[in-house]
Formats: C-alpha cells, structure tokens, sequence
C-alpha cells in the first residue's frame, strides 16, 4: 500500500533532496527528525485521524457519477475531497503541519499561497490551535482573489502580497523561504504541496495519504475491487500522492493530469528549484518559466520530485490537459452528477472523458480524485464564458 | 589548497581586512566598468552575481538587478564570455543559485567559470550534503567552492561547513537575506564559531551597508562583503566613478 | 426521539394545514400519500440514506468547539452542516423530494431560493437524477447573489426573477406556487424549509430529521450525553426542526433564534400565507410585511408551522438577534476555530456568545447547529465591514 | 340559501347567462365609479377584490392592480366602508385571501361584508378542508361561501365542492392563476364535472379576455367572470364610460 520512503538524504531516485540557504537547514533537519518522530507515535497519528475526522470531515464519500459513467462506457468513481473542510484536499497537509508545529514549540506558521485555497486551509488549521499564521500571496493573486484574502483575513491570519517576479504563485513561495529564514526559531513554514526541501515531500506525501487509504478501503468495501486506473490533477501534487499512496502498489494505473501550461513532465527537465531538484519547466538558459493554467492551484512550473520519480520510472504516467478542455468537463460534470468541480479537479474528469474509450479501454473502473470544489473558480468560469459569447 | 584561498590567505598574511564588494552581472551594457572601479577603490575580491529567476536568497534590491539583467539577456554563457576578454588584478567569485549551473551541465558551467578566471562559486541554495558532485567537479578546476555558515548553525554543521569550504567561509551576519536589515548583527558569534575549528579566512556579509559597520565587522573577522549597499547605488544610476569613491570609503573605514 | 405527527389535516396543534387554491389541492393530496408510502418502504429510505451517504457527505461531524468553549464557559459541539454537498443542510432536504419526485413519475422539480442555496441545492439534486429544473428568484436577489443565479445554470437549472411585490423570497415563493398551478401534472414543487401546505412543513422535517438522530448518536456515543440547549437558527426552521428532531423527547432545552427583523414568533402573530397557517409578520391590516434580515436565508416574515406549536406549548423557545449581533459572532467563530459560518449559522453562535453565563448557565453543554457555511456571504460581510471603518 | 344564489338561480331561470366582471378596490380613487359603469354596461353581479399583500392566485395584472390599492391605503374596513355609502343594483361578491378574515377575526370580517352589501366571497386559498370554520361563521349570515373547482379537481372532489360552494361554483378554465393565458381551455370538462353532480350555477373564469370567448364559454357554463382584461383596461387610465362600453361588448357578446 505505501509508496516509496526517500532515502537518507530526501531523494527519491534521482529526484529530492534539500537545497536550501544554510540558515535554513537546521529547520528542516529538525522538522525531519520531528516528523518522523512523531509519525511513529500512535499519540500524534491518533490525534491528527481524530482532528480530521472531528474537524476536517474524514472520512469524505465515494461517489458513483453514474450518468457521468453512462455517457462515457467507463465506471467512474470520485473520491470526494471537495466535501473536506474548507473545501479541498489541503485541509490534510495543514492539519497535520499544524499540529507537528505545536508539536516542535513553535507559536507561528507562515505559508505561500497561489489562488488561496493553501492559504485559507492554513489560516483555518492555525486559527483552531491558536497559532499566529502569515500567509504570503502573489500581488497578482491577491487582486484576482480578493475574497480569498478577505477570507485568510477573517480566520485571523495576516495576508502579505508578494511584489518580487512574475508575483504569482512561485514568488510567492520564494518569498516564503526567504521570510522563514528571519523567523524559523519560532515559525514553521507550513509548506502546501509534496514540494519543497526534504522532508517537506515525503511528509505532505504522508499526510495526504489518507485519502488513498480511505479510498482503497472503501473500493473494497463496496466490491469494486482496486479501480483500472486511478487520475488526479497535478499541481505541486499533493492530491495526487495521497490518492496514489493507497493503490501504488496495485495494479492500477496511476495517472496525474498536468496542465498543459504547466505541465513539467511532458515538457520539463530535471532543475533545482524551491528546494528540490525535479522535473521543471526552464527556459534555454536555466531560468524558470513561468507557468500559464486556467486554474490558479496547476500554475507552477515544477511537480514534486517523488512525482518525477514515478514518471521517471514509469509508475505513473503524467498527461497534459489544455485549458480549452477544461471548461466543458466542469460543465458536463456539474450538469450530469451535481457537483461543480474546482478547476483544478476538472482537469482530470477531462482527461477521462477525452480518454474513455480511447487510453482507458471501454468498461474499465477509473477512480478520480475530486481534489477539490468548483464555488471558488465559478467567477472566473462565468466571465471566460462570457467571453467566449 | 586553490588559488583563491592562497590569495586571500595572504591578504590576512599581510595584516590586511578583505573588502568584497557584489555587482550583479549584465544590470547594465557597463557592468564590467563598475568592476574595475571596485578594484580601483580599493577591493580586495569581487563578487559578481549571476543572474537567476528565483534568487531564494536575495532581497528586493539584488532582486530587481538580477531582473534587470535577465532582461537584458544576461545568461551564464555571455557573462562568461564578456568576462574572457579581459583581465582583473583581484580574484573574482560567482555567487549564483544551482540550477544555472546544473542546467549548463557542472563539467561545462566549472569550465566556464575557470575559463572566465571565476576562481571561486558561492552558490546559498547549493547545501553541503547536496554539493559532493559539484565539488568533485571542480576538484580537478582551480573553482573553490565557498559555503556560507549562519546564526542558525549548529556546532556539528560549523565543523563540517568550516573543512569543506575553499577560499573564506561567509558567515551570514543574520538570519535574513540579502539586503533586509543593517549591522553586524549575530556576526561575531558566528565569526568566533567558524574560528574555533578552522583557520580558514571567514569574511562576514548580509548586512553591511555602511563603512562604519564594515570597520566593527571587520575588528572580529578576516574581512566583509558589501552587497545591497551597492546595488541600490548601481540601480539609482551611479556611474562606476561614483561607486569607486564609495568602495574608497569602506576600504579607508576598514583600514582606518 | 420523534417529534409529533401532524393531524389529519396536517395541523401541529393550532398550525399548519392547508391553504392552497384547489387546482394545487390534489397535487398535495398525492403528494402526501406518496411521501406516506415511500417514508415507510425502507427501500425508499435506504435510497435515500444511501444517497445522502454517498454523495451528500453524511453523516457529518460534530466538532468540539474548545477554544470557544473556553472563552465562554460552556461547552459548545457544533453539528457540522457546513460539510454537507452543497455547502448547507438544505441537501438533506432536496435529495428526499427529488428522489419521490422521481417515485412520483415526474420529470422535473420547481424550486424557490432567497440567497440561493436552496436553489442550487435542488438544482443539484435534480442534476444528479436528470430531473429538468427551474428555479424562481427575487429579482432583487437575482441581483445580489449573481454567483449562485450562474451556479445553478452551471447545475442546468433556469433561473427565473421574479419582478413582483417586493422581488425577494417571499414573493418567489408565491411565483413558485403560481407556476406550480401550470404544470402540476409532471412537476414537483421542491419546496426549501418546513412551511407550506401540509404535507411540505412534515415532510420536510422528515428528511432533514437526519440531522438530530446522527447527532445525537454522536453525543451520545462520545460519551457527552444530550447536552443541556439545542441551538439553531430559524428562518422557515428546516434545519432547527431537523435537529430538535434528535432532542424532542429529552430534557433538552431547544432554542431557535430568529432574525430580529423577521422574528415571526417574537413580533407576529397567527396568520395564513403561503398555504400555511402559521406565526407572521403582518401590518395592523393583515397584510404580511417584508422582513428585514443581514441574512438572506433568514430574510421571511414566517415561520414553519410545527415551531409555531413548538413555541406555543412552550416546547422550544424561539429568539430574535440584531443584525449588529451576527458580524461579531461570525468573526469570532472564524478566528477562534476555524470555520466561517454562513450568516443564518451565525444567528445561533451570536445567541451562545450574548448568552453564555447568563440563559445559558455556565458549564451548560450546548449543540449548535452549524447549518452552513459561510463562503456564500463572504462578499457581503467585506463590503460590510468596510462600511464600518 | 343565501340572497346570492336565489338571485344567480333566477338569473338562469330567466335564460339568461350571467355576465360577471371584477374591479379591484381602491385601485384609483373613483373605483366605485367603475363597479356603477359595470352594471350599467350589463354586468349580473360584480367581483370586489380586496387587496392582499401575497396574491397566490392572481396574475401581474392583478397583482398590480393590488399593489396600487395598498399604497393607496385600502383595507378591508376601508372598502367596506365605503361600499356602506352605497348601493348596488346587482350582488357583489367579494374575492380575496384567507388571512384578511383571519386576521380580522371571522366573525368580524363577515360581518363587515354583510354590513357593507357583499353577499359572498372567493377565498382561492381558502380550501374545502380548512373552510369548516369560516362557512359556520358565515351560517348565520348572508354571506356565502364560493369554491373553486379546477381542471385538476377529482371526482370525488367535484362532488364535495359542488355541494358546498354557495352563489355559484366557480370553474377554473386552466390550470393557471389569473390574467396568464385566455381562451376556454379545458372549461367546459370542468363544468361538465360539475353538472354531472349539482344543478348550482356554474360559471367559467380564468382566461376569458375577448367578449368573443365568453360567447364561447357562456354557452356550456351559466355564466361567465371577466377579470385581468378589465383591471388592465383601468390601470392603462380607461374611463368609467369607456368600461361601460367595454362591459356592453361582452354582454351583447353573450347573449347575441
Ligand atoms: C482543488 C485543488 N486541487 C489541486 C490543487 C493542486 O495542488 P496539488 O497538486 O498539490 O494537489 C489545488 C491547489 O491549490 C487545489 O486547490
Ligand atoms: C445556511 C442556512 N441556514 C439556515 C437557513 C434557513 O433555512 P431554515 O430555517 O429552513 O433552516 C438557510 C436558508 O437559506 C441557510 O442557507
């Protein structure tokens, strides 16, 4: 059932590792340390399954999309992460960064965010332990998601535009690391996806596990069996690491669905960014791109190194998905089954239904991962509609 | 023992604090010229920043010279080449981030830099653990690689950082990044730390912005380097002869 | 555990029955009879429990409100409505109705919405089963809340404004019945509290009853016992008549608290609107007034039957809170656990925090009924607080 | 049996078909005026609509038409009131919703009417079952009580409100509330239905617009009721007089 451990230095095959400016290691020697203590005891397990289940809504559903299924000639299955606790996956990693932080003595966290579900899903995880929490968000961002920011606001965290660079998503992970360094005696960088410098992508890996877990049981319960294939989005790839976790050592096929903007595998090579060395999207002389997705949560030019690995080793294999497939998948999800999909999320309903048929063969049982819920982008959905009018 | 450190070694030998100041490679068609005023004021070494998309370790300032310089087309390859065509009377050092030197390939990016007489690479992102093929690439070059050491770092690592870093050991003056806050900071902690294991020139950076701190610096420590001071200075369109009276000010604080 | 069942004419006590022209009459009149027989074929409830599970999210947690608790010297468990599909408990209520509209032979569903969230509630019950949709809006509302009118065509629904009397709920509730009169024959109206002509305001509680038997179970099962008030908020009084369901039969205190400008049972008197008799707000004429409410979902001059019978025999007790009251309340709810409560939610935590220490004696363990959460208002609550500075 | 009925019943008994318009009350000032011109143009009773805030039944025409009335101050006293003053040489029937006499009080509100000359009253939300209270209060008076049966009216149902409706029965023409779509529709099943069970009189409503539809539907039924195609005449400003001729089209319409 479980994926890879890294090994001693955080690399997964080729990929991982830690780079990062000296006055931050120490932080993350420790967190390591800490994380795998605290992993190991039943205490700290027990209470992260208990604050999930009491706080976050663990277990969430699977849902046969039955009409969704008819249309295409494939058994379609969605794990329900859009009914968790502030509406995505992410409420998993920051539970338990969360509570290893006051676990480690540590007063404050501090975490990037790009359309602000990481930001508000930290803001809400520090405001229920009572942790001071900064969360730094590209300028451009925080004027496309106003709302959001009012939202990280109310929950009590303080909300820092990032102005450096292309003041997106991966500035404002930049800024992030460089805010930790002034602070990283009494502040946890709360990092939001399977990214970063070890531990922090085995850890998120570990945490977001229990969506694979809970779905694998569940597939069993309900006689389904382990699905032919298991699909999810893939941003930095938290979700699709969790849900991955429960079937890699299956026989299903696991496939993470990239935005084409973004889509580091398909048109990446290895690079060291942010901590990690993995697949990233570099121009002709080094630098890194920036990435271009319709959704805000798939727009980073890189993918978590265990990811590389999986591709790099072919476990996984990591399609790209256009923006102009995305939209219609959200339509046809919302119009047949009733749930409106995060942006995110629909890039993987539309791989499948591009696919049925196609890659995944007629009859086939597929498992989505519904990362996360659709209420955050229907703004946006509603004016390039309008646009196309 | 490479060259570098045997030049700065014998700085020290000579009773005399290392001044290193920072110029970010490609922020202007003149940038060489603010080199040579560097040296002509009185530097001992000089920094030349390499321009990266994602500098974790920088600040504003070193931030938008770098952007600047990438706009400017700046990349590893030409700042290499510009640098070929002449000659400097001081040792030169990269500071850069990884990835340029991993996307060039380590063997050809070590060949640029020798070949540009880049006698030494100090790369914050590069950790110890993650720096052994880096190092046993230029093992067989005459690049040191120069690790930083911070308030953060704990003895062992002070141990470990000391033994494997060539040419100086930088000891960060504070937890911050470049150019955020001024004064010696944690300095002397940090400088007394690296001392007690090593003999190894240490210089002092990351919040020097005034002569007066590079003299307190420079009391406890083998030397100081200047760096966002400098920039701003470049960036708000200070000819290279202004930037040599500034650098004649540190070297006469230091000296002084 | 039940609550009382209504009389043959579908009174609680002196409230209730049925006050609709006669072209509607024998559409309710089936209407009863269907829902009587499928409510006692345990097929049918399986169906629906089973839905509700698999895709409603159910059951929903109850979360320990210790940072709140600690604050005001009670202890406070939320039921956490919030995390149901959809977003409030109003999913419980249109998965029941879809499902027998579909038992009934009918082919699609009518709906009314003041905010929307009964609307996109039913556009999504509805979606899921291919059922055809309308909803009627206010005009005025169709204004306000733009995002759920274009949430609900995303679903497939038509959205209708409704340009009458004061083009809010009330009057598209009126709208609702007018076009329920034309095409009563294949169309069920999918009605969004426990009001209307019997059997609706029964029914209704039926369904959303799920939400008291689950949680008390939960309290039970963790060992609290039944707590000492059962808190909701009260607009129809779906969501209240939900969970005083659980709690009727034991010594718990029940309180539903009631927008101060649509205070039905504080400020109205007996009348008859909307096919029920009921507690209204009326002129000194007779003539029902508009309410006035910071909450859409609580912004109706009634209020379901059975609690006006529940306040007249004093079985529960019915409270009204100011406007000036929720802002605070949904704000310290926010920064002190995590969770931001929809705007009607917060009528109910504002009356735990003004009362705490005082109707609520210290110690006291109260049950909140979170019945939604708050991303819907977010936009609202900012353009508010910006007003204050 | 009540005045209404006795007078509907020899109306019939005469041959003739019964012609009943409706004017919502306090709409405009002189809105008496219109219910005088009425009767002048042929009208053998005439519908009072008392203004209610939440018209289920009615169509935007009345609903408009009631609005203007409440803002104008109508209210149930008021127009009882003011019908005192008067009198009429045909019945009125008054046509509003069941929380006005609720609110009121039952026995107060039959009371008003009776005072005030109105000898029944359609009450559409009012239903068979829920009517038990006010047709006792009404037993001692002169009121009666009018029900409502509709395409979607059962057998069994016919039957109960056949026998219970007082003046006349009221036959919905669709399945739809007032002033929405006009014709006959499926008028003449209904007043079939009605007729298989009880001799009352039977009138058509519900989409009569042109005097040629009430031909059509006074020829199956007893009689017709022309409401939404008259309240918009008055609310587009028509005169009394030009009511008046309207109202003659109709009844030369009917009994052409
Ligand atoms: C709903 C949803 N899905 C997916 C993602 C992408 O993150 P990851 O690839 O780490 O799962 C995000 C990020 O914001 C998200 O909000
Ligand atoms: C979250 C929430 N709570 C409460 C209500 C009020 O409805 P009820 O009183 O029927 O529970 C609404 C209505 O829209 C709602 O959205």
């Amino acid at each position: 059932m479980h994926m890879q451990q890294p090994d001693e230095s955080g690399r997964f095959g080729d990929f991982g590792g830690r780079f990062v400016p000296e006055a931050l290691m120490p932080a993350c020697l420790e967190l390591e340390a800490a994380f795998k203590e605290a992993w190991s005891d039943p205490a700290f397990v027990g209470e992260f399954r208990h604050v999930l289940a009491e706080f976050g809504g663990r277990p969430t559903p699977i849902t046969h999309l039955s009409r969704l299924s008819d249309k295409l000639g494939v058994r379609i299955f969605a794990k329900r992460e859009d009914l968790a606790h502030t509406g995505s996956h992410k409420i998993n990693n920051v539970v338990g960064q969360t509570l290893l932080t006051k676990r480690m003595g540590k007063t404050r966290v501090i975490a990037e965010t790009g359309a602000g579900q990481h930001g508000v899903a930290t803001a809400t995880a520090a405001a229920r332990l009572g942790l001071g929490c900064t969360v730094y968000m590209g300028e451009l961002d925080t004027q496309r998601q106003e709302l959001n920011m009012f939202r990280m606001e109310l929950l009590g965290a303080r909300v820092v535009p990032v102005t450096s660079g292309s003041r997106t998503l991966k500035d404002a992970v930049n800024e992030a690391m460089r805010e930790w360094v002034t602070c990283v005696e009494d502040t946890h960088y709360c990092l939001g996806s399977v990214m970063g410098p070890h531990p922090f992508p085995w850890m998120v890996r570990e945490f977001q596990s229990i969506i694979g877990q809970e779905a694998r049981e569940q597939m069993l319960s309900r006689g389904e069996g382990v699905p032919d294939m298991v699909v999810a989005c893939v941003g930095g790839g938290s979700n699709a690491a969790g849900i991955f976790a429960g079937f890699a050592n299956t026989t299903s096929r696991l496939i993470g669905a990239e935005a084409a903007g973004g889509a580091a595998v398909a048109n990446g090579s290895p690079g060291v960014l942010h901590g990690m060395k993995s697949m990233l999207i570099q121009s002709e002389f080094g630098q890194i791109e920036e990435a271009h997705s319709i959704s805000a949560g798939l727009d980073y030019p890189g993918i978590g190194p265990e990811h590389a690995h999986l591709a790099a080793t072919g476990r996984a294999e990591y399609v790209p998905v256009s923006d102009d497939e995305v939209i219609p998948a959200l339509q046809l999800m919302s119009e047949l089954e009733g749930i409106i999909p995060a942006l995110e999320s629909a890039h993987a309903v539309a791989w499948i239904i591009r696919e049925a048929g196609r890659a995944i063969p007629s009859g086939s049982s597929v498992l989505l991962n519904l990362s996360g819920r659709g209420d955050k982008d229907v703004a946006q959905v509603r004016e390039m509609l309008k646009g196309q009018q | 023992m490479k060259s570098l450190e045997r030049a700065l070694r014998q700085i020290r030998g000579e009773g005399r604090k290392a001044l290193v100041p920072y110029f970010m490679a490609g922020v202007t068609p003149n940038w060489r010229d603010y080199v040579h005023a560097a040296i002509q004021g009185g530097a001992d070494a000089v920094e030349i920043g390499l321009p990266f998309s994602d500098p974790l370790m920088d600040g504003v300032v070193i931030q938008e010279a770098g952007l600047r310089a990438l706009n400017a087309g700046t990349t590893l390859a030409s700042v290499c080449a510009e640098l070929q065509q002449e000659s400097f009377s001081v040792p030169l050092v990269a500071m850069t981030y990884y990835n340029l030197f991993h996307y060039d390939g380590l063997e050809r990016a070590a060949g640029r830099l020798q070949q540009a007489g880049i006698t030494g690479a100090i790369v914050p992102d590069l950790t110890l653990e993650e720096s052994t093929h880096w190092r046993a690439v230029c093992a067989s070059s005459d690049v040191a690689t120069i690790f930083m050491v911070a308030p953060s770092t704990t003895s062992d690592r002070f141990v470990q950082l000391a033994a494997a870093t060539e040419g100086f050991c930088y000891a960060a003056a504070r937890m911050a990044v470049t150019g955020r806050a001024a004064g010696a900071g944690d300095a002397q902690r940090v400088v007394d730390s690296v001392r007690e294991v090593s003999d190894v020139p240490t210089y002092v950076g990351i919040g020097i912005t005034q002569p007066e701190q590079a003299r307190e610096s420079s009391a406890f420590s083998d030397g100081v380097i200047v760096g966002s001071a400098l920039v701003a200075r470049v960036l708000a369109g200070d000819s290279p002869v202004e930037i040599e009276g500034l650098i004649a000010t540190f070297r006469d604080a230091i000296d002084g």
